[in-house]
């Protein structure tokens, strides 16, 4: 097995295989297949841009392209949005895409705020209409540098108004797999739709397989089982060393494995004890221990995301000096809580212990369930500390918001931060949100251990399969076996 | 059928419980085996038969018409036991298997030597229950152990070790709990088939009255040895030993008669 | 044996029946009369004897008369306390007072006790002062159990014994709480004659000393005319005959009995082969 | 027979000498012995801190240092298999006398009571099986919050209903044995029955069952505290090591064998010495040795058999002549 | 019988329930919410709420149990709070992958754990007896995980003969694939079964070879050793039967593990899954389902018994 990083798989070995069904090893099975309600990037993965498509849509590398749109312009004031739409779309059903159809889309998630995932990223559209058959208007109350984003995500797909179909069970979009068959439990499938506006899948079907447990993962492509193994342990890749026929590709992710402190509660509240946690932690170990799929960040925000800089240096390793902090702080002798839900390696929270033991803290280490963590953690942030993978991209709002469960409250971060969203000028979202975040990584609410690479096995003679955010994305248009 | 025992020695967790002993019974001869309580006629019945408890080191010689039985496989012995053996076992309930209703546990050594349909086995059954005298063959037959009386059950034992029409009967206390009429129809079915078949019977007895009637020959044991050999009439009459001399006076203080 | 003050077991028109289980759906099950309208006294001291044919009852009846069985009809009372089937706290009086034989030695005790704990078991339920262990010595010693002549013999198993030491142990048990009331279902019946004739002479001494009184299930006549002042005699579950042994025996009324007598083997009619 | 006879007389074998007897019984023994002097010895030392991590010396075959070698994360795998003998122990242990406890508590109610009690256990003990010991888990550590407690009482509550379950035909068909009756008649009340004639009589397969609920304590206690609902992660178990380390078995098998093994070895030494005691409480299993052939040759001869009836069986009066 | 009969389903009826109430009140103790689940990490208050109310879970906890029950009288187990799909469509799909694999891993358990069970306590005082039970139970105690481990990695990635996980999307439309995903996962459980009949055949022979009927029988003329077989065994098959009810019981909602190694799409981990997610409707009509099987299979094990042994159809029994 090789190992590469390009964006996506490109080694061309024979002619595409057009009736050949692909298989694909995924890690987390959507609940249910409501893509307006149900939450998680499950969902995300399988049926966004390849089911569900909206004007506009992303790379894996977070880049904004025109997908339904065939273009957009935005007003100079940053508030008026137009969008040209694309011609000869159709559903699954058959039915042709028309204007009213996106209007409505986007007016049901306005509508039903409560009840629809991602709705409140559309908070600053004010009205929503379509002049004419081919585009669509949307104008902003204020400047949104999000908006786009948000488009490009749940908030912005375009569903078929006429349409009566179960959406927990079935898909009716417009991209270019249509949802043949869900087996609970066990796989999704998708096949090519043949009346796709755009240029047609080159695989007859796909099979999402999904696998919790990493092992199995691996033998599945080892064996053959599946073609394309994504999320593979970076602990068990030499179990691939001497495999022909597989290469490894490893592709950048926005999963900031995050350990929050609870900001309101002591002794976090003193920021001498937030920064000797952060210097007692060797994020370099704990990635070496991880079998090496991971960059430190030392920041909020991901190499993938606006406003990123390498902020690895803030607070870095550093023991002594942590336990000098701590002696100032007066808490020589501190026990704290760390709970995590219990799809998060274990082995992160041992090390966590043997390291802050190390300057004196004693860390009660407890795995629950992720039911457990969201009453305990979420919601009820009764905790110390918790571990959790924040995969989002564009999630800096998070440390801007003083009701998240970090309970971390800056006024200064949250108005760089609406002045980010204010700006119109790309540059200056950038230049506000680095900003912001490198205040956040001084004021040390929380130690971003650190941000995964994610590795994808795949057979050689897979092409198109992307590599980088597979775990939020999979947009597999270009998918062809040979 | 001849069965000669010479010098049968049982140890059991190094305690000698028989020991020594000889005797030899000719076919159609009776043999009666007495003597105290413990003294080991139990275990010198299931050794013949090469059933004495796993923890039991069975030495000697067993002979049965000449053929060695000490040190035979159980495959050679299980084909001697039931057709040529028949046995009835001291213990009445425990003798019985819960689970079969009687007329299978009666009709089974037959089904194991010969093909047999089922109906014809019932039949064979409801004939032998007939013969040990159990009130209401038919029936009986189909009813399972815990249903029936002690004495019944005794006799069910005693139709399993017959209807195999076996050369060597071996019966252990079989008429314990039986009342008399009773005991006096099964001794004259044992008498019967000594003399019409020519069996031979080995009975284990404390009953020195019963044993006048069915036996020829008795040996006396105690504490594991032979202590006296002789004819019925001899040994009730002139006992020698001061054990049989014991049982004899014993007997004779106890046994009831009308007249 | 007169009403009166000194009856100690009494029995009145006691009857058992045992239905069979349905061979099929549709035939109904058969119902077993085993006992039918039997009437019993045991005095005080007294001792009484029961005979009859095998199968007639005699063990079903013992049983119902100590509460081990449940009587489809009649009554039994024990001291004058009626006694029925019930819990065992509340049947205390009634096991402190009666010691049982079963007819069956070996099934009667537990294979995973020794005999220390199975003689002295009534001594323990009973919460008998005293010590246990030697008081179940001596009461093993008494029925020709000498511990001297067995390795530790109250460590031992039943199933370590012979048929008739395991009948001793039995009666061990039944004698071991010096009840009023002995109840026997052929509880010599495995005994060699010295040894019975132990156990005979023993049962004398405590009918002497304490006024043991008893009821012993028996097809020996000769134990039965040795020990009974009254004998019952029964037949297809019913006392066909009851009164004064000697009487029973030397003058039999009915048919049955008659019979049963006429059958009893002698030693003297053995007929000495040439 | 003289009194010094008696004296010289060996004890006769008990359960425990009988269990010394079989030789898988006894090394099952020594291992449970060894587990327990190790829990104690690890609740104050172990070789190396068991929890310390390094992941710059990950996967370390085994050595003179590291006699297991090192996991993932650089941790000394001895010590922490070492350390974690105590919480294996415990939990076995612990669970076993719960569901003990529950088994016969339940099998009390299911055949001691009237009759319409004895019914009710019955479905209830089969509702109880159809609950999954993880979803007993669940809803304690909802109440409790996770512990090692909480799977003890899970592990233990799921085995007992298992175990009065199996008992169940057992208990019926011995308490209408001879001897129940003839104890009965004795005055045993329905406890002492239960205790002294059932509970002992039904022992084979209770003993069976139980050394099952202890060894599969072991992997609960794993698969619990693995998903929330056992012990906090910071307490060493087998099971977590186990967890932790089995998908490497293919690539680290030198340091990932050891948390295994050592499962897999105490819950054969559970089993076999489950097993060994079911053989060794059964007396009439019990073979005979020459711890007594020996006690027989020196006693001396001693009772006669006379016209004073006494039944000795004793070899030595075989001098007696005949 | 056919009191007995008429009895037990009176009392099944009784048990289910009895057992509804106590799953349904017992499961409203476990913390977490399933609306919570549902709006996700980035829910808000309000959409929590309104998720509440749409599932009905605003309604007094008897008021739903009441609907519950009446949506069971009508042979409706309900429908997920999660994926709104029927219980009894989800239910009965699950159990197509786990009756067979239950009955494919008792089928191996049987065949290796009697055979061997009454070999090993036959030969009980021979070196081989206690070899066949030391290995056996050497083999059991090995924890599944890692025997399914082994097995994947010697028949599926090495010599590919059988898949490495999953189970048809078909399922038994391609019977011959079906049982292929189903034979190692089964033999991992069945070891594991086998060596738990194993201990518990060994155990009940034992006490069989010391029967005095077995003696009995041996005298009618067949070797000991068929004697335990023919007479002994049906005895031992009673405990082992209990054995067999209680560990099918097991096998139906606790094969989780494997079943996870093997991805396979079972009832166990469907039912520890809904749990995590809280799907509680859903977990109440699957642990009623299985506890009617087990009330079921209990009867069947009485009924076994009752057939076997005459002395529990005495009247009073
Ligand atoms: N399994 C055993 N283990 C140890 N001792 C035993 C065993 N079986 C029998 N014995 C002893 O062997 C001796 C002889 O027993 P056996 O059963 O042959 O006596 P028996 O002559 O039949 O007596 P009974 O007339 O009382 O039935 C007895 O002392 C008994 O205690
Ligand atoms: N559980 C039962 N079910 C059906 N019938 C039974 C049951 N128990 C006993 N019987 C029958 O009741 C009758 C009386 O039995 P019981 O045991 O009282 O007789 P017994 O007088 O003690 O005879 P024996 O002298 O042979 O011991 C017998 O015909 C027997 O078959
Ligand atoms: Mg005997
Ligand atoms: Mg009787």
């Amino acid at each position: 097995a090789g190992c590469s990083s390009s964006g996506t798989t490109t080694t061309q070995t024979g002619k595409p295989d057009t009736s050949a069904t692909v298989n694909v090893g995924l890690v987390l099975e959507p609940t249910d297949l409501d893509i307006r309600t149900t939450a998680g990037i499950a969902l995300d993965q399988v049926l966004i841009d390849n089911v569900y498509q909206g004007l506009v849509g992303r790379t894996s590398t977070n880049k904004i392209v025109d997908v339904l749109a065939k273009s957009h312009t935005i007003s100079s004031d940053a508030l008026t949005y137009t969008f040209t739409l694309n011609s000869g779309v159709r559903f699954d059903d058959g039915a042709a895409l028309k204007a009213s159809d996106v209007v409505w889309s986007l007016e049901q998630v306005k509508k039903n705020a409560s009840t629809y995932q991602n709705a409140a990223d559309l908070a600053s559209v004010s009205s929503i209409t379509a002049p004419d058959a081919k585009t669509i208007t949307i104008t902003l109350s204020k400047p949104d540098s999000n908006l786009l984003w948000a488009l490009s995500g749940r908030a912005g797909l375009v569903l078929e108004q006429a349409a009566t179909n179960d959406l927990k069970t079935t898909a009716n979009g417009t991209g270019p797999y249509t949802l043949a068959s869900w087996k609970q439990g066990d796989n999704i499938r998708l096949s090519r739709f043949s009346d796709y506006w755009g240029v047609k899948a080159k695989v007859k079907g796909i099979v999402f397989k999904y696998y919790t447990s990493p092992s199995a993962a691996i033998n599945a492509v080892i064996s053959g089982d599946v073609d394309v193994q994504t999320a593979v342990d970076g602990t068990l890749t030499s179990q691939l060393t001497g495999v022909s026929g597989i290469s490894l590709k490893s592709g950048k992710t926005t999963d900031k494995y995050t350990l929050a402190f609870n900001n309101a509660k002591a002794p976090f509240t003193d920021i001498r004890v937030r920064k000797a946690i952060r210097e007692a932690i060797d994020n370099k170990a704990i990635i070496k221990a991880l079998g090496g799929a991971g960059v430190t960040q030392g920041g909020p925000i991901p190499a993938l995301d606006p406003g990123y800089r390498d902020l690895s240096s803030v607070d870095s390793y550093d023991p002594t000096d942590a336990k000098k902090l701590l002696k100032a702080a007066g808490k020589t002798n501190l026990t704290l809580h760390l709970t995590y839900a219990n799809f998060y390696p274990a082995s992160i929270g041992d090390l966590l212990t043997s390291q802050l033991k190390k300057v004196g803290i004693t860390l009660v280490v407890k795995q629950t369930d992720f039911t457990t963590w969201i009453n305990n953690v979420l919601v009820g942030k009764n905790y110390d500390l918790s571990i959790v993978d924040h995969a989002e991209s564009h999630d800096f709002g998070n440390w801007a918001n003083p009701a998240y469960y970090f309970n971390y409250d800056n006024k200064k971060v949250q108005t760089l931060y609406a002045e980010s969203l204010a700006a119109t000028d790309p540059k200056v979202v950038d230049q506000k949100l680095a900003e912001a975040a490198k205040l956040v990584a001084e004021d040390a609410p929380a130690d971003w251990l650190y941000t995964a690479t994610t590795l994808t096995a795949v057979h050689d003679d897979i092409t198109g399969f992307p590599t980088s955010s597979t775990s939020a994305r999979l947009d597999l248009a270009k998918l062809a076996k040979s | 059928m001849t069965l000669d025992v010479n010098g049968l020695s049982v140890d059991i967790g190094g305690r000698r419980v028989v020991d020594d002993l000889s005797f030899s019974v000719a076919g159609g001869d009776r043999l009666g085996l007495i003597g105290e309580s413990g003294s080991g006629k139990s275990l010198t019945v299931l050794s013949v038969i090469g059933l004495a408890p796993d923890e039991a080191t069975v030495t000697g010689s067993i002979r049965l018409d000449g053929r060695e039985l000490v040190g035979l496989s159980e495959r050679e012995l299980a084909r001697v036991r039931g057709s040529q053996v028949g046995t009835v076992f001291q213990d009445p309930l425990s003798a019985l298997n819960p689970l079969h209703t009687i007329g299978r546990q009666i009709a089974e050594p037959l089904r194991l030597h010969d093909r047999l349909s089922k109906r014809e086995a019932r039949a064979r059954a409801i004939a032998a229950a007939r013969e040990v005298g159990l009130p209401d063959p038919a029936t009986i037959v189909d009813l399972y152990p815990h249903q029936l009386s002690g004495g019944q059950r005794q006799r069910v034992g005693i139709a399993i070790a017959l209807i195999a029409e076996p050369a060597l009967i071996l019966a252990d206390e079989p008429t314990t709990a039986l009342d008399v009429t009773t005991q006096a129809e099964i001794l004259a079915l044992f008498r019967r088939l000594v003399e019409e078949r020519g069996a031979t019977l080995v009975f284990v007895t404390h009953d020195l009255a019963v044993l006048a009637q069915i036996t020829d020959d008795v040996v006396v044991l105690a504490q594991g040895r032979a202590i006296e050999q002789g004819t019925v009439g001899r040994i009730l009459h002139a006992p020698e030993h001061p054990v049989t001399r014991g049982l004899v006076a014993a007997a004779r203080a106890t046994t009831w008669s009308a007249s | 044996m007169s009403a009166g003050a000194d009856v100690l077991l009494e029995a009145r028109g006691v009857g058992r029946d045992f239905v069979l289980p349905r061979q099929s759906l549709f035939t109904p099950g058969v119902v077993r009369h085993a006992v039918v309208d039997a009437s019993l006294t045991v005095g005080a001291s007294e001792s009484v004897g029961l005979i009859g044919e095998s199968g007639s009852g005699k063990s079903t009846l013992v049983k119902i008369l100590l509460a081990l069985d449940t009587a489809t009809r009649g009554s039994v009372a024990f001291d004058g306390r009626p006694v029925a089937p019930g819990r065992a706290r509340d049947l205390r009086w009634l096991r402190r007072d009666t010691g049982i034989v079963l007819q069956d030695p070996y099934s009667s005790l537990d294979p995973r006790m020794r005999v220390l704990d199975i003689v002295a078991e009534p001594l323990r339920a009973l919460d008998v002062p005293g010590d246990h262990r030697a008081l179940v010595l001596a009461q093993l010693d008494r029925v020709g159990l000498a511990a001297g002549a067995f390795d530790s013999l109250l460590d031992r198993y039943p199933h370590e014994f012979s048929g008739g030491q395991r009948q001793r142990i039995a009666i061990a048990r039944a004698l071991v709480h010096s009840p009023k009331l002995l109840v026997g279902d052929e509880p010599l019946s495995a005994l060699d004659v010295t040894v019975r004739a132990q156990i005979l002479s023993l049962l004398a001494s405590l009918r002497e000393e304490r006024g043991l009184a008893l009821l012993i299930v028996s097809h020996d006549l000769g134990l039965v005319n040795h020990l009974s002042d009254r004998v019952a005699v029964m037949k297809s579950g019913r006392i066909v005959e009851q009164g004064p042994t000697h009487d029973v025996l030397h003058a039999p009324t009915h048919e049955y009995t008659r019979r049963l007598i006429a059958a009893v083997p002698t030693l003297d009619v053995a007929p000495p082969r040439e | 027979m003289s009194s010094s006879a008696k004296a010289g007389a060996p004890r006769r074998r008990t359960w425990f000498t009988e269990l010394l007897r079989r030789p898988a019984g006894v090394a099952a023994a020594c291992w449970i012995l060894l587990l327990l002097v190790s829990a104690i010895v690890s609740s104050f030392w172990t070789p190396l801190d068991p929890f310390d991590t390094d992941p710059y010396s990950a996967w370390k075959t085994p050595s003179l240092q590291h006699l297991f070698g090192t996991d993932g994360i650089g941790r000394d795998v001895f010590s922490y298999v070492f350390a974690a003998t105590r919480t294996t122990v415990i939990v076995a242990i612990l669970a076993g006398l719960l569901a003990s406890a529950v088994g016969i508590g339940l099998s009390a109610l299911g055949s001691l009571t009237a009759r319409w009690i004895r019914e009710s256990t019955a479905v209830l003990i089969d509702i109880l099986i159809a609950f999954p010991t993880i979803l007993i888990a669940m809803l304690l550590a909802s109440i409790l919050g996770g512990s090692l407690g909480v799977v003890i009482a899970a592990v233990g509550i799921g085995f007992g209903v298992n175990i009065a379950r199996v008992s169940r035909s057992e208990i019926r068909r011995v308490s209408r044995t001879d001897y129940v009756l003839a104890a009965r008649a004795s005055g045993v009340g329905p406890g002492g029955v239960l205790v002294r004639h059932l509970l002992p009589n039904v022992a084979p397969t209770f003993v069976v069952q139980l050394s099952l609920a202890m060894a599969s304590s072991i992997l609960a206690e794993a698969g619990l505290s693995y998903l929330g609902y056992g012990a906090s992660a910071s307490t060493a178990s087998w099971g977590r090591l186990l967890n932790d380390l089995q998908v490497y078995i293919a690539i680290h098998p030198g340091s990932v064998l050891w948390p295994g093994l050592a499962i897999t070895l105490t819950v054969l030494a559970f089993n076999l010495l489950g097993d060994a005691l079911r053989e060794a409480s059964d007396p009439r299993l019990r073979s005979s040795g020459p711890s007594d052939a020996s006690a027989v040759r020196t006693s001396p001869p001693a009772a006669t058999v006379s016209g004073e009836l006494r039944v000795t069986d004793d070899v030595s009066t075989r001098g007696e002549p005949s | 019988m056919a009191r007995f009969v008429l009895s037990r389903l009176v009392l099944l009826l009784l048990g289910l329930l009895v057992a509804s109430a106590l799953i349904f009140f017992t499961l409203r103790l476990l913390s977490g919410d399933v609306a919570q689940v549902i709006a996700g990490t980035q829910g808000t208050p309000a959409q929590i709420a309104a998720i509440r109310q749409n599932l009905g879970l605003d309604r007094p906890l008897i008021v739903q149990y009441g609907s519950w029950l009446g949506g069971i009288a009508h042979g409706d187990l309900g429908t997920s709070l999660v994926t709104g799909s029927s219980v009894t469509s989800q239910l009965t799909q699950k159990l197509t992958v786990t009756l067979p694999l239950a009955g494919l891993s008792l089928v191996i358990g049987l065949v290796l754990g009697i055979p061997l069970g009454v070999l090993s306590a036959l030969k009980r005082r021979s070196f081989s007896g206690t070899a066949i039970s030391v290995v056996a139970q050497a083999f059991a105690a090995v924890p599944a995980v890692w025997g399914g481990m082994i097995l994947i990695a010697v028949f599926a990635v090495a010599i590919r003969i059988f898949p490495t996980q999953g189970y048809p999307s078909d399922g038994w439309a391609e019977p011959g694939q079906a049982l292929k995903s189903l034979l190692l996962p089964a033999l991992t459980i069945g070891v594991i079964e086998g060596a738990v009949i194993l201990r518990f055949t060994r155990s009940a022979t034992l006490g069989a070879v010391s029967e005095d009927y077995v003696r009995t029988a041996a005298a009618k003329g067949m070797t000991r050793t068929r004697a335990v077989i023919t007479h002994g065994l049906p005895n031992v098959m009673l405990s082992v039967v209990s054995v067999l009810g209680v560990q099918l019981a097991a096998l139906l909602v606790g094969a989780v593990l494997v079943e996870q190694l093997f991805a396979l799409p079972g009832v166990g981990r469907m039912l520890v899954s809904d749990v995590g997610v809280r799907d509680l409707t859903k977990v109440q009509g699957e642990l009623l389902a299985l506890t009617g099987l087990v009330l079921v299979l209990g009867f069947l094990v009485d009924s076994i018994h009752r057939a076997v042994d005459p002395r529990l159809r005495e009247p009073g029994e």
